[in-house]
Formats: structure tokens, C-alpha cells, sequence
């Protein structure tokens, strides 16, 4: 079937996963160190006893609702991209051309379900980023998971185009993506527990 | 071949040349060498060995290498044996510098610790530090009402005047950005954070004056924030404060200096406060500094005269002999000579009159009213007042009797 | 036979066939670019060895434009009341100067040489992602230009290199300056983040057999441990930067005091980075010391293990000595006295690898090339200024001495006397494997002799000033406060100015050397091993080809190259030269590898580069053009993801048959 | 091996800065900042190391063609499967359930649950032998008499469900148009398939999975259309309703707790004891003062601690400010700063600027709690 014999192939030495996975890394001190000035802010911040509830932290001012259901959705949502991306590595592995081409699309649409959350999130709590410390700190911080997840969107759509376009030896490529989306997912996790759920 | 070890040892020998002499500068302002209060010697008790040690060791290595470049040079000797290492020796060179450091490392920790101790102050003062001049305020409460006659607050800039022997506590702060506060010969430098209030001990153990600067990189006229910490006996101290609290004195109807107070009302009031001047009805002028300046203060000028220095220390009310006289005055005489302030013979007219003809000329600052937009309008330093000679002339008179 | 080739596969079609497509059909709206002799080549390069000159030339050139700030500085001080620079320029002057050092001439010039040496001293054909090491470079190049465009655009940035907040601030800062900071070190940060990841991936993934980790020499070792710094500190200035554009752009309250921030929180986050910023700068340089040191001392480094484990400590270590560079900013007695103790830890590694330089020269057959002595110069002055280092690691002692001239003279001892001596070892040690030619010798030693007195001179009086309260970043200082007798401020100053002038004469020898070396028809070609060096750069043709080895050697020792020039006589222990590096080569070569695999050329990493600073630009002055920038970013990425492998007129091995007559063409490797 | 060197060096790194991170802890009395940057970068340092391990430190030799011929992207097809596809809808399923109701989080687990066994058993069957077809009609024995009953009213029964929940929330012009643009989107996707012919069955069929997964979502998001119980609390509320520096009055504004003070910025404590004392501590004063001073023009942070039983409050009086209302009617009103009232134990702040100095005004500048006689504290500004 092959129309030339192939020059030996570069033994599989996984520079792009392992490329990747030092991308990862790197964004997680990015991601990390926003939490940790999120949490040092917040950690500042004077509380008092609320008749109902115990004791609050006037961190948050009190006229900001979040949009718990959408943030949860956009974990949600996360969840389902890994899953989609590891598909995509399992089809391709089994040169599965079809269903990996469809786990890449199901990838990139879920992706942008996560951005699109995200933006619902940000036009449905209307924050000035001016008001306080609160608001910048939460612009700063989905802001950098946004780009994040965009750098992400960039990387599927990537991967999606490179493997449309090539045979099916993409995989390393493929498995390095979804080791990305992975860690998004990680890092959106603790995103969503330190700033939706913790507040 | 020969070059290298004469270098490595005039090196060795200037680093150990370098501690020996460094305690020997004369009427050297800023020295660290030269403690002149317990919190600096504590400083200097541990950094006279740490240097000793440093140069030793130093002294030490070089020698090492000096040694190695004479002894191993290529005189055509055999390759050596490719050895990688011996575990004895390097265990040994790891672990001597550990314990030196440990021998550093205890001292260290409890010189921290007391020079961090604020539980034996006797008086307590504010410190607050803005675009660029330091401003001092004395609050009238606890000891400092109590047993140094502070029975109203005293606000006054530049100059710190406290008693000779006294454990004062600063509390500095900032107005505007980060400055830090430093007289070497008293104690260590500390920063003026915005919203934050750090302590700084200060006790002076000879009457006399003590230079510092802002040390915390400030802006534009970082280099013109200086500072000096004014220490006196204690009857020359009581002396100062109660100048200080005296009761504001309008200059005589018809001379220059009635019309330099008006002119003062008209121009300068907005920011400089002069505590009790009031206006043609009486009454009491409250500058507005917060309205014009961006750090929202102006020096207080009650008493400009009892200093020495005006604009961020940066330039001498008196003439050089003058304040020469103050400056070299011993240890017993230094309180007259200071609380004398600055009489007109001894008034620095040139400085003094460069600045009210053209401040910003004279230490930059931001004050171009084209490009003050990001702060709405709002001067951070002095302005060109536009001043004719004249006017200057009256201010001068004016000021002259602020004592 | 063409020994190297681009990598190929067929396309798959539907039904798990393959087809060929020529050349102009693949995939390929884009081509790449084909191989020419000319300035273009060097624009479309992939080549980790051409990269890493330019990264060396353009560093050299701000080396230039920082040290030209740096005399401006000394002349300013030269004389009380100085007049040469308004206090404005004299702020922008002392901020773009450690900038330029720091972010566009330390940083880059050890890219330069990561770049080049390490594929090669790890017996690799190429760094793991080619195309996103010229992105690498052009971004770095491209930030560095953009920052260096604001003097001509309302002014430089004018907070010092640390940017304490709040003085950087809009309202304290209202010139467009620290946005260009900001923005052409988020540019920059860029290009030092994807030349970190490039050189972990190769130094990990891409070993010739045999390179153990344990077996890699101590410059790749250092680079590593740099490369890793770099992962993990560029992250938290980019944060920190991020909140500060923030901030300037778009008001948003970080380090506003009056809506309840802490101004502290930029000062630790800025030295979460800075501080391993400054092992970023100077670990390079004991790298290449530690190579240099036992070429000419005709030993292997002592205690080999040990100097690359204490390279990883002060690493780490370096993580958690941040605080020192606070302790009068007002942190707690605890903090103070914790940071201080870990900053006296520091020590304890650094002064390991002094040791073991010593003690690699102990019983060894010196040889004092100029290499060996800006070597020799680093250990000392290294020395020195570490031991100021640990003077100030004494917290109550440090009180006395930041932010004064002793606390400049200790960085300079250790950043100029250690690692731009170092970089200059690296300069004259490798330079006849870049360039084929050896620098001059005896203009060599005038240069470091120069160098040497320049530089002490210059800030060795620092020591004194700092020590007599002359504090740093004063525009002026003033004759009232500079003392008398022999510790005169004014006294030392000129001495100091004198001294920067010296040293910028040793420099300029240094280029007057280069034109020498490579103008003049007397100097010969270099031999081969000019050195008698001891790693596998040297084990192939100066300078290198393309793909460096024509057979990837198998390693079998540290300092391979070394063991096969000499062997030890079983019998008397005495190591005798058994070949010569010629016929360790020619051996070597006997047996090529063959279907070498190189990257084609590519337009696209300079053009995504471009991008980067077009959208900064938009961010300052207007937003449409910001839209403009990301449209082309987002063009040019898609260019570099669908760029098929190959260049049309590349050699294959064998030869493509087949229908349509050409090989068939996929898509590059991502990186 | 599993520990190659590298890792063994991440792993330690990663040790080591989790030990960093615990004694920076320490030291800065429970500062957040360092912890969890360090934290953080243990967790990277671990992430890294764990690579390593997977990748042997990447250190395939790359003389080793064997891998090549070993790797998986040279390995011969076998047949497709949709059950990662179905494993992620329903660990979608469980979380939205984890997060609303138990219902649907016992559905997502029995989902979860179902789909992770076809996956395991297509993956089993796949090795059963080396025919293709023979594994498949494995797996369908096996599978098949189970699955597909389920399968059919697990679909019915999320669709009935979705829809319903979709029509109820939406309101009626809304509902129109997003008939319409659900009308659209059929109408597209159809005209798509008739032109492209061959399409793949399978595409169109993961087309229609996605909406039905939208679907499924917005039917969830509709029926969660709910806040957590304590943010209500905020617009209950309702402070501008209560504003004032009364002790009727139980809120200052919106600004008081937006202005968000840390506690290492706090000018001074002010505390109400139980018996009504009103003191306060600044750093640098010894023990409990009566008096403080404020910066003039700075921001200025104050603390107030309630320990007494009451819900109290704490007022900065800082002086009077005289409006020209025009027409030479001028209008005076007190300048004050107050926190919100808090319960015992609780601790408000208020961020102050004070302009003039305290000698520019006939009454002194005081901190006063209202309803607690005698609580004073002299407020001097310089």
C-alpha cells in the first residue's frame, strides 16, 4: 500500500507530550500564583459575624451574585473536553480517522461551550473591574484562565487541522493536546473551588 | 604568570584593608561605621565580625587560588591523574563554611529580635514620608503628653528633633509611594509603605545632628528627600518643644513681613500651614493642601525658621559658615547653637529665594499644569508661583520671623 | 549521497490508503522557504547553531546600548550635583540599564550559547522544537526593540527594574514608559518561557545513547537548572506584570492603597521571580566556567556530582530567599530572621563550587589562555562578591547597606565580575568551534586586563560609597553630605566614573579582537581542537554542520571526547595521547549515519513574532490596531500549523518514486 | 524503572518545596502569598516528575527503530467505538447531579457506570483474538441484550425531560425565537446532509448528539435556575435601605465593604469590650490608648471589634463640611465614617480619608460607638 519506502521515522521520543506537559507546568505557577494572590487578599480581608450565617468575609462585596449554575456548567463542561480529547487519542491510536476527527470537534465545541460560560459569567455579574480589589482580582484571574483556555482552543484547532490534514501518525500531537486539556481541567478546578465555590 | 597573584593579593589585602579602616572616616554624615545610638551599635557589635570573618575567608580563598596559579602552572609537566573528586575533602570544605554560618546565623536571629522590641519606648513619634520630604508629627498622648510636655501635638518636617537617651519609636508611614527612612548613625533603614504603619527605633546618645536619606527609590526627585535626626539634651529639648508651641505671633503692622503675611495668605496658605494665622476677619486659616497636591500635604511652616534646612532637606537655611557652626558644635554646645534657628545674617538668601522665584527649577517635580492629567489637576511638588522680586522680598521677611 | 533529509511520510486517504502529492499540492498553500546563501537565510533559519549567533550578536548590541547607559550613569556621578542627565532621564537611564543587562543581554547571551552548545553537547542533531526556537528569538528580539523603541516615544520607563508599586503607577508614572516595560518584558517573558520548554524537551528527550543525565557536561547541567528556573519564574512575573497593566490600563485596583491593596504585594511577587532571576543569570556562567576550568587545568572537574547537585540546590534554594531583598520593607522579626538564615544556606553550595573550581586547578597543568582567565577572574570575583552577599544576608547588617552603593557593588562582583566573565570565557573558549578562528590571544589578554581593573575599579569603590551612606538610584549626590579624608564620596565616585570608562575600553578591545581575528588575512583557521577540550562539541567539523555529527557518537564517559584522545597506560597510570582529535573525528565518521532528518526552513516564526509587539503597540496607543495585531497572530498561526515539512528543493534519500514522480509531503512537526 | 534520575530529582524538588511552603507558613503567621505559591509549585515540580516517570525521561535512544515499529500509531485499525463519547456525557451527568439534585446524580452514576463497562468490555473483546469480526460478535453477545432496552429509555426519557424543562423556563417571545433558531438549525443541518450525500452516518449522528447534549444542558441549567442560600443574604440585604450612622441603622453603604481593608494595612484596632469599654491599639502604642492618630490625607484603615453582647457599630466623626447650595444658602453636614453593624465577635473596617487636621475644626474628631455612653476615643490628625 505505501507508495514509498519510508526513511526510518524518528523513534517516538515524545518531545511535543513532554513539551506540553513543561507548558502545563508552567501555566499551573501562572494559575497557582493568581490563587495565591486570591487567596492572600482574601485571607487579608477583616470578616464579621452575620446573624445567620456565622462569620463572613467582607471580600466579596455584597451587590455581586455569581452565577453558580453557569460556573458549574463551565466545570462540567471542562470534564466533558478531557474525556472528548482522550477519545481522540483512542480513535487515532486505532486509526480511527472518523471518530477522531468527530472527538476533535466535539473538543473544540466544548471548549468554546467553557469560553462561552465564561462569558456569560462575566456579562451576567456585570463587575467593574474599578470597584475594589474583589473585581480586579476576578477579572485578573478568569481572565488568565481565559487565555489559558483559548491557548487550549488554539491547540485543538491544531491538532483538529493537522490531523485532517496528515495520515494518522498525529497521535503524539493528539495525546500532548488532550494532556493539556487535562490540565486546564485541573486548573479550572481549582479556579472554580478557590473562586465560585470559596469565593 | 606573575600577574594574577600580585593581583589576587593586593585584592586580599585592600578586602582586609577594607575592615580594618572602614571605622576611620572623619565627618563622614551618613557612615555605617559610625553608630551613634545603641540601635546602631547593636548593628555595628554584629557587622564588625561578619565583615572580619568575610575578609578572613576571603583572604583565604585568594591565597587558595594564588597558590594553585603559581604552583600547578603548565611547566611542562606530565597530564595529571584524572581524579573526580575525594569525598573526604569535600565533606570537610562543605562542612567548615556550614558551621561559620551557623556561628553568623545565632547572633543574627537575636540582634533581630531586640532590635524589633517596642515594648521600652518612651516617646512615640509619626513618620510620614510623601513626594519628597518627610513630615514628623508628635501626638500629644500617653508618655509623650505626659512626660516630655507634649500638651499639644507638634507637626514639623525635615528636621526630627528628640531628647538625648530617650528610646523613640517612629512609626513610618507613607502618603503617597514607598520611601524608607535613614539616619545611618542612629539605627537601620526602614520603609514608608502607603497603609501600613512600620516601627523604627531611634535613641540618640550625644546631642547633635545626624544626616539621612530616602533610601526607597521615590520618583522623580528621589535624590532631593533628605533628612536629619536633631538629637538634644533634654533641657534643650523642653526648650524646642515649648518654642514650638507657642502661640502664633502676627509680624508689626507697616514692615515688609506684614506685607510678606499677606502675601502669604494670598499665595502660600493654600498649602503651607502656619498654626493660628488668620485672615483680615479673623479667622483661623486652614490650608487645603489635599486640594492642590497629590500626596494631599504641604510642610507646615509655624516654625520653617527653627530648622535648618527646607525643601526635603535638600539645601541649608544658613549660610555655609553658619551652618558650619552648628554642625561642627560640640556635643554640650549643640543645643544653643541649634535652638538659635536662623537669624537674618545667617539666612541662606540665594537657595532660599532660587526656590520661590522657580521651585520646580530647583528640584524637579511634576508640576507642568499641561501634563497633569492622570492626576486631575493635582501638583506633586511645588509650583512656579510667579513671584515678582518684591513680593520674594516681603515672604522672605515674613518667613524669617516663622521662628 | 545526500546525507541529510527532511522527514516525509505519504498522505492517508480515505480506506487507509496512501497517495503521493507533489510537492505544490501538498497541504500546502504554504510553502517553505529553500535554502540560499543570502541575509535571507538567516531571517527563515531553523538552525539552533545560526539562532544561536544571532541571539549572541543582537545580545552583544544591547550589551552595547546598556553600557553606553551605564557610562551616562557613572559620568552623571562622576561630580557632585551632576548635569549630564536631567532627573528624569537619570530615573529612565538606571531602569533601562539593569533592564537591558538583565532582560536583553545576560538573558539572551545564555540563550546564545544554550542554544548552540547543548544540542551539541549532547550529541543532538537539533533542539526538540526548531521552528519554536526561532520564535523564541524573534519575539525576544522583537520585545527588546519594542522596549527600547519607547525612549523616542515620550520617554523610557522611569520606576527602576523592580517597578515597586505604587510608584509605577499611572498617577506616579504618567509617560507611556512603564508600559512599554511591561509589555516588552511580557514579550520577552514570552521568548524566555518557549526557549525554557525547547531546551528541557532537548536536553531530556534528545540525547545521543549514553548521555546519562549524570554524564552531561556541567554547562548543559547549569542550563537545565536555569531552564527550569525560567519555567517556573517567568510564570510569576508574568502575573505580576499582568496585574500592573491591568492596573495602568485599565484602573483596576491592585496595589491601589486607598481601595485597601497592600503595595507589598508587587514587592513579593516581583522577587518571587527576581530573586531566582539572579541564578537564571549567573548558573550559565559557572557552567561555562566549570567546562573551561578543567580543559585547562588537564583534569575532569572535581567532584563532578556534587557541582551539578549544588547547581540544582541553589536552584531551588534560590526559590526561598525571596524576602531578602525586603528586609527593611517591614516584614516581621520571624520572616526576617528565617529569610536571613536561608539566605546564609545559599552560601553553602556556592562556596561548594568554589571549592571544586579550586580544587579542579589543584595539582593540574594550568594553562593561562584568556578563557582560563576571565575563568580565574569569575572564581575571585565571584568570591568577593559573594562574600558580600553573605555580609548582607545578615538582616540587621542589611539594614544598613540596601539600597545603598554597597549593595551595587555587590551585584555588579557577582553579576559582571561572575557572570559576564563567564560569558566572556564562554566567548573566547568557543569561539573558534562558532567561527573557525581563534580571538587574538594577546589582545585577549588586554582585554581581560582591561576588563579586570575596569570593572574593580568601578566597583570596588562602591563598596566604600555604599558604606559612607551614598544611596543608589540618586540622580545627585551632594558635596555637603560626601565626608572628608580618604573615604570622600566625591573621591570615590571619579575613581569609579574613571573606572567605567577602563572597562568599557576592555570591551572595546573584545571587538577589536573580533575584527582582528576575522579581518586580518595572518590569523590562520583554528585547528580542530584548538584546546584539548574534553565534551562532544568538539567532536566534529568547526564550525559544525547543519546536523551536526555525521555519526551520533555513543557515549561512554563524562568528557567522551577526552577518553578518546587519551587513555590511561595500565601499567605506570600515566594518561597518554592515544589519537588525535582529527582521527577521533575521521573514526567517527568512517561510519555515517544515514536518512538524516533536518527541519526545512520557515517564514513563520518571525512573522508570528511580529505580531506580538504590533498588538502591544495597539494596547498603548489605539485599539483598532490591537485588532490588527491579533487578526495576524491568529493568520500566522494558522500559517505554522499547516506549513507542510518540507522545502520543495530539499534532498531525499532515497530518492522518491512513485506516482506523480515527487515525494509525498506531511505536515511538520508541531514545534 | 519507574524512578529514572530526573524524576527522582522532580519528585525531591516537589518534596522540598511543599517543606518551603509549610515553613514560610510559619514564619509569616499564616500569610497565604508564599504557602500557596509554593504549594503550587510542589504541585508542578510532582506533575513533572510523574512525566518523567511516564516518559523515562523521554530517553528513547534514538538509534531504537524497534519503537518505532512498536508504537502505536503503526498498530492495525480495529473496529470504532462511541464509549469514551458516552463515558463523558455521563460524568457529565454526575456532576451536574453532584451540584443539583440526587436524582440525577444516581442517574449519572448508573450512566457512568453502564458506559465504563462497555468500554471495558469493547476493550476486552478487541483482544479476545486477532479477528475482527469474531470480537465484535463477542462484544454483541455479551452487550447487546442489556444495552440496548436501556439505552432507548434512558434517550426518551432525557428528551421529555429537557424539552419540558426548556418550555417552562423560557418566557413566550423567547421560546418563538429559539424555535426558530432550533428550526434553523435543523433546516441546516438536513440541507448539509442531502448535498453531501456520502456524508458519514456516523458525523451526522454525533451531530445530533451534540444538540442533544446541549439540550440536555440547558434543560439542567434551567431546572438549577436557583443561588446558593448564602448569597442571597447580600440582596436581602438591601443596604441602601439601612443606611447611616444611627443605631437604629444597621448597614453605612455599599462602599463600606467593598473597600476590601487588609489587615496587615489596619491603622489601629478599635475594640468595645463587653462592658462597654471603647479602646484602641495601634502598632506602636503600648497597651490600650484612648486617643490615636490619624495621617492627614492618607487612607486610612480602622478596625472595629465588637466583643460586646450587643450589635454594635463604630462612627469616625471627622468634622463638618459646609455646601453652597447657591443663592447664598449654604447647607452643613457632619463628616462621618461608619462601619456596619456586627454582632459580638465579628470585626468590621472602614477606610477613611481625612482631610483637614483636627485643629482646623471647633469640635474634636472622635470615634464613638452610638447607643454605648462614654465609649470615646480622641481622634487627632496632624
Amino acid at each position: 500500500m505505501l507508495t514509498l519506502p519510508p526513511a526510518p521515522q524518528p523513534a517516538p521520543k515524545r518531545q511535543v507530550f513532554v513539551g506540553t506537559a513543561l507548558v502545563s507546568a508552567a501555566a499551573t505557577m501562572l494559575v497557582g500564583g493568581m490563587l495565591a494572590i486570591w487567596s492572600q487578599f482574601r485571607a487579608d480581608a477583616p470578616f464579621r459575624e452575620s446573624p445567620r450565617r456565622g462569620p463572613i468575609k467582607d471580600w466579596m462585596p455584597k451587590d455581586i451574585v455569581v452565577p453558580e449554575v453557569a460556573a458549574n456548567m463551565m466545570l462540567i463542561a471542562f470534564f466533558v473536553v478531557c474525556v472528548m480529547a482522550q477519545w481522540a487519542v483512542w480513535s487515532a491510536k486505532r486509526n480511527d480517522r472518523q471518530h477522531a476527527g468527530m472527538a476533535l470537534g466535539m473538543t473544540l465545541l466544548m471548549g468554546l461551550a467553557t469560553l462561552n460560560a465564561q462569558l456569560f459569567i462575566w456579562s451576567q455579574m456585570g463587575v467593574d473591574v474599578r470597584g475594589g480589589a474583589f473585581n480586579s482580582m476576578f477579572y485578573a484571574i478568569t481572565g488568565v484562565m481565559t487565555f489559558l483556555v483559548i491557548a487550549g482552543l488554539v491547540y485543538t484547532a491544531v491538532a483538529t487541522f493537522r490531523y485532517l490534514g496528515r495520515g494518522n501518525s498525529d497521535v503524539p500531537t493528539l495525546s500532548a493536546h488532550a494532556l493539556y486539556w487535562y490540565f486546564l481541567t485541573a486548573a479550572f478546578s481549582a479556579v472554580w473551588f478557590v473562586v465560585y465555590v470559596q469565593k | 604568570m606573575k600577574n594574577p597573584r600580585r593581583r589576587f593579593l593586593s585584592l586580599a589585602g585592600a578586602a582586609a584593608g577594607l575592615v580594618a579602616v572602614a571605622g576611620c572616616a572623619k565627618d563622614a554624615p551618613q557612615d555605617t561605621w559610625q553608630p551613634a545610638g545603641p540601635n546602631a551599635e547593636m548593628i555595628d557589635n554584629l557587622q564588625r565580625p561578619v565583615f572580619l570573618v568575610a575578609g578572613i575567608v576571603g583572604v583565604i580563598v585568594f591565597a587558595a587560588v594564588a597558590w594553585v596559579v603559581f604552583r600547578y602552572r603548565d611547566r611542562g609537566q606530565a597530564i595529571p591523574e584524572q581524579t573526580h573528586g575525594k569525598p573526604a575533602v569535600e565533606i570537610t570544605l562543605t562542612v567548615i563554611p556550614v558551621l561559620i554560618l551557623i556561628g553568623v546565623a545565632i547572633p543574627t536571629a537575636s540582634t533581630i529580635f531586640d532590635l524589633a522590641k517596642t515594648d521600652d519606648t518612651q516617646m512615640v513619634i509619626n513618620v510620614t514620608g510623601q513626594q519628597w520630604w518627610w513630615e514628623y508629627d508628635y501626638p500629644a498622648i500617653g508618655d509623650n503628653a505626659a512626660k516630655y510636655g507634649l500638651s499639644q501635638p507638634i507637626v514639623t518636617s525635615g528636621q526630627l528633633v528628640i531628647p538625648e537617651n530617650t528610646k523613640v519609636l517612629l512609626r513610618v508611614t507613607s502618603r503617597d509611594v514607598i520611601h524608607s527612612y535613614w539616619i545611618p548613625k542612629l539605627n537601620g533603614k526602614k520603609d514608608g509603605v502607603p497603609g501600613r504603619v512600620h516601627l523604627l527605633r531611634l535613641e540618640g546618645s550625644k546631642p547633635g545632628i545626624y544626616a539621612g536619606q530616602c533610601t526607597e527609590f521615590c520618583g522623580l526627585s528621589h535624590s532631593y528627600m533628605r533628612m536629619e535626626t536633631i538629637v538634644l539634651k533634654r533641657a534643650d529639648f523642653d526648650a524646642w518643644v515649648a518654642n514650638q508651641l507657642a502661640p502664633y505671633e502676627a509680624p508689626a503692622e507697616g514692615t515688609l513681613a506684614k506685607e510678606g503675611e499677606a502675601l502669604y495668605i494670598q499665595q502660600c496658605s493654600r498649602c503651607h500651614q502656619v498654626n493660628g494665622l488668620a485672615d483680615a476677619e479673623g479667622n483661623l486659616i486652614v490650608s487645603a493642601p489635599e486640594q492642590y497636591v497629590v500626596s494631599g500635604a504641604a510642610p507646615n511652616l509655624t516654625n520653617l525658621m527653627t530648622r535648618n534646612t527646607f525643601a526635603g532637606a535638600s539645601w541649608d537655611l544658613l549660610t555655609q559658615e553658619c551652618r558650619d557652626v552648628v554642625w561642627k558644635a560640640s556635643a554640650d554646645e549643640f543645643g544653643a547653637k541649634y535652638l538659635a534657628g536662623v537669624s537674618a545674617d545667617c539666612l541662606n538668601q540665594k537657595d532660599l529665594r532660587e526656590w520661590l522665584r522657580n521651585a520646580p527649577e530647583k528640584k524637579p517635580m511634576y508640576v507642568d499644569p499641561t501634563k497633569l492629567q492622570e492626576t486631575g489637576g493635582k501638583y506633586r511638588g511645588m509650583p512656579a508661583l510667579g513671584l515678582t522680586e518684591d513680593q520674594i522680598d516681603a515672604l522672605v521677611a515674613y518667613l524669617l520671623e516663622r521662628k | 549521497m545526500a546525507i541529510i533529509e527532511r522527514p516525509s511520510t505519504e498522505i492517508a486517504v480515505a480506506g487507509g490508503a496512501t497517495v503521493g502529492v507533489k510537492p505544490s499540492e501538498a497541504l500546502g498553500v504554504f510553502k517553505r522557504p529553500g535554502a540560499s546563501n543570502s541575509w535571507r537565510d538567516w531571517i527563515v533559519t531553523v538552525d539552533h547553531k545560526k539562532l544561536g549567533i544571532m541571539y549572541g550578536v543582537a545580545a552583544f548590541v544591547f550589551f552595547i546600548i546598556g553600557g553606553i547607559e551605564a557610562l551616562l550613569i557613572r559620568l552623571q556621578l562622576m561630580g557632585p550635583d551632576g548635569k549630564v542627565l536631567s532627573a528624569d532621564q537619570y530615573n529612565q537611564m538606571f531602569t533601562m540599564h539593569a533592564t537591558t543587562m538583565v532582560f536583553l543581554f545576560v538573558m539572551p547571551m545564555v540563550s546564545a550559547f544554550a542554544n548552540y552548545f547543548i544540542p551539541l553537547q549532547i550529541g543532538a542533531r537539533d533542539v526538540a522544537f526548531p521552528r519554536i526556537n526561532a520564535f523564541g528569538f524573534w519575539c525576544w528580539l522583537f520585545g527588546g526593540i519594542f522596549l527600547n523603541t519607547s525612549w523616542f516615544l515620550g520617554g523610557a520607563a522611569d520606576g527602576g527594574w523592580f517597578m515597586y508599586a505604587p510608584n509605577s503607577s499611572t498617577l506616579f508614572s504618567p509617560s507611556h514608559g512603564i508600559d512599554f516595560w511591561v509589555l516588552g518584558l511580557q514579550i520577552t517573558g514570552i521568548a524566555s518561557l518557549t526557549g525554557a520548554i525547547n531546551l528541557i524537551v532537548t536536553v531530556l528527550n534528545m540525547r545521543a545513547p549514553g548521555m546519562k543525565l549524570m554524564r552531561m557536561p556541567i554547562f548543559t547541567w547549569m542550563a537545565l537548572v536555569v531552564q527550569f528556573l525560567l519555567l517556573f519564574a517567568m510564570p510569576v512575573i508574568t502575573v505580576a506584570l499582568f496585574l500592573l497593566s491591568f492596573q495602568r490600563e485599565f484602573d483596576a485596583t491592585f496595589f491601589d492603597v486607598a481601595a485597601g491593596a497592600d503595595p507589598l504585594l508587587w514587592q513579593h511577587l516581583f522577587w518571587i521571580f527576581g530573586h531566582p532571576e539572579v541564578y537564571i543569570l549567573i548558573l550559565p556562567s559557572f557552567g561555562i566556567v566549570s567546562e573551561v576550568i578543567p580543559v585547562f587545568s588537564k583534569k575532569p572537574l572535581f567532584g563532578y556530582p556534587i557541582v551539578a547537585m549544588s547547581g540544582a540546590a541553589i536552584g531551588f534554594v534560590g526559590w526561598g530567599v525571596w524576602a531578602h531583598h525586603m528586609f527593611a520593607s517591614g516584614l516581621g522579626p520571624v520572616s526576617v530572621a528565617v529569610f536571613s538564615m536561608a539566605t546564609m544556606a545559599i552560601a553553602v553550595p556556592t562556596g561548594v563550587k568554589i571549592v571544586n573550581w579550586i580544587m579542579t586547578m589543584w595539582g593540574g597543568k594550568l594553562q593561562f589562555t584568556t578563557a582560563m582567565l576571565f575563568a580565574i577572574g569569575l572564581v575571585v570575583q565571584f568570591t568577593i562578591g559573594g562574600l558580600s552577599g553573605v555580609t548582607h544576608s545578615v538582616a540587621p547588617s542589611d539594614t544598613q547597606q540596601t539600597d545603598t552603593y554597597y549593595i551595587v557593588a555587590h551585584f555588579h562582583y557577582v553579576l559582571f565580575g561572575g557572570a559576564i566573565f563567564g560569558l566572556f570565557a564562554g566567548f573566547y573558549y568557543w569561539w573558534p568551534k562558532m567561527f573557525r578562528k581563534q580571538l587574538n590571544e594577546g589582545l585577549g589578554k588586554v582585554n581581560f586586563w582591561l576588563m579586570v581593573v575596569g570593572m574593580n575599579m568601578t566597583f570596588g569603590p562602591m563598596h566604600i560609597l555604599g558604606l559612607q551612606g551614598q544611596p543608589r538610584r540618586m540622580g545627585v549626590w551632594t558635596e555637603a553630605r560626601a565626608g572628608e579624608g580618604f573615604f570622600n564620596i566625591g573621591f570615590w565616585n571619579m575613581i569609579a566614573s574613571i573606572g567605567s570608562f577602563i572597562l568599557a575600553v576592555g570591551v572595546l578591545m573584545f571587538i577589536i579582537n573580533i575584527v582582528y581575528t576575522h579581518k586580518s588575512k595572518r590569523v590562520p583557521i583554528a585547528p580542530l581542537d584548538p584546546w584539548d577540550a574534553r565534551s562532544l562539541e568538539w567532536m566534529t567539523s568547526s564550525p559544525p554542520a547543519e546536523h551536526n555529527f555525521d555519526a551520533i557518537p555513543t557515549v561512554n564517559h563524562l568528557d567522551e571526547f577526552f577518553h578518546r584522545k587519551y587513555a590511561e597506560d595500565p601499567n605506570s597510570h600515566e594518561i597518554k595521547q592515544v589519537a588525535s582529535a582529527e582521527e577521533v573525528l575521521a573514526d567517527l565518521n568512517s561510519r555515517p549515519d544515514e536518512h538524516i532528518h533536518m527541519p526545512s526552513r520557515s517564514y513563520w516564526p518571525i512573522l508570528v513574532a511580529l505580531a506580538l509587539p504590533i498588538i502591544c503597540y495597539g494596547l498603548i496607543y489605539n485599539r483598532l490596531l490591537m485588532a490588527v495585531g491579533a487578526a495576524f497572530l491568529l493568520l500566522t498561526m494558522f500559517g505554522w500549523a499547516m506549513e507542510p515539512s518540507t522545502a520543495s528543493d530539499d534532498d531525499f534519500d532515497p530518492p522518491a518514486p512513485g506516482e506523480g514522480g515527487g515525494h509525498t509531503k506531511e505536515l511538520a512537526p508541531l514545534g | 524503572m519507574m524512578i529514572t534520575t530526573s524524576s527522582k530529582l522532580l519528585y525531591g524538588l516537589g518534596a522540598g518545596s511543599l517543606a518551603a511552603g509549610f515553613v514560610w507558613f510559619v514564619a509569616n503567621e499564616g500569610q497565604q502569598l508564599g504557602s500557596v505559591m509554593f504549594a503550587f509549585l510542589a504541585v508542578a515540580f510532582i506533575f513533572l516528575g510523574a512525566i518523567a516517570s511516564y516518559t523515562r525521561d523521554g530517553h528513547v535512544l534514538s538509534t531504537d527503530t524497534a519503537a518505532h515499529a512498536s508504537s502505536a500509531a503503526s498498530q492495525k485499525s480495529v473496529g470504532r467505538s462511541l464509549w469514551p463519547f458516552g463515558t463523558a456525557v455521563s460524568a457529565g451527568v454526575t456532576v451536574v447531579g453532584l451540584i443539583s439534585s440526587p436524582g440525577i446524580f444516581k442517574v449519572g452514576v448508573a450512566l457512568l457506570i453502564a458506559m465504563l463497562g462497555e468500554w471495558m468490555i469493547s476493550n476486552w473483546a478487541e483482544r479476545a483474538s486477532s479477528s475482527n469480526e469474531y470480537n465484535t460478535k463477542v462484544r454483541d453477545y455479551l452487550v447487546h441484550p442489556l444495552e440496548l432496552p436501556v439505552a432507548g429509555a434512558l434517550l426518551l426519557a432525557v428528551i421529555v425531560l429537557s424539552f419540558s424543562r426548556v418550555f417552562l423556563a423560557l418566557s413566550k417571545s423567547v421560546g418563538a425565537i429559539v424555535f426558530a433558531g432550533m428550526g434553523a438549525l435543523i433546516l441546516f443541518f438536513g440541507a448539509l446532509i442531502a448535498v453531501k450525500r456520502q456524508a458519514n452516518r456516523r458525523v451526522v449522528g454525533a451531530i445530533l448528539g451534540v444538540l442533544l447534549l446541549a439540550l440536555a444542558g440547558t434543560g439542567v441549567a434551567t431546572a438549577l435556575d436557583g443561588e446558593r442560600e448564602q448569597l442571597t443574604e447580600a440582596a436581602e440585604e438591601d443596604h441602601f435601605a439601612h443606611r447611616g450612622c444611627t443605631e437604629e441603622k444597621e448597614y453605612s453603604d455599599k462602599k463600606a465593604s467593598r473597600a476590601v481593608s487588609m489587615k496587615s494595612s489596619i491603622l489601629a484596632n478599635v475594640i468595645l469590650t463587653e462592658d462597654g469599654q471603647l479602646y484602641a491599639e495601634a502598632t506602636g502604642y503600648p497597651g490600650q490608648q484612648s486617643a490615636i492618630t490619624i495621617q492627614r490625607s492618607n487612607p486610612s484603615t480602622i478596625l472595629f471589634v465588637n466583643e460586646s453582647s450587643e450589635a454594635r457599630r463604630m462612627v469616625l466623626s471627622y468634622g463638618k463640611v459646609v455646601e453652597d447650595l447657591g443663592d447664598g444658602v449654604e447647607r452643613e453636614s457632619a463628616l462621618e465614617a461608619c462601619t456596619s453593624k456586627v454582632e459580638k465577635g465579628g470585626q468590621q473596617a472602614v477606610t477613611v480619608v481625612v482631610p483637614k487636621p483636627s485643629s482646623a475644626s471647633d469640635e474634636p474628631f472622635t470615634i464613638t460607638v452610638p447607643g454605648v455612653e462614654g465609649a470615646k476615643i480622641d481622634v487627632f490628625v496632624p
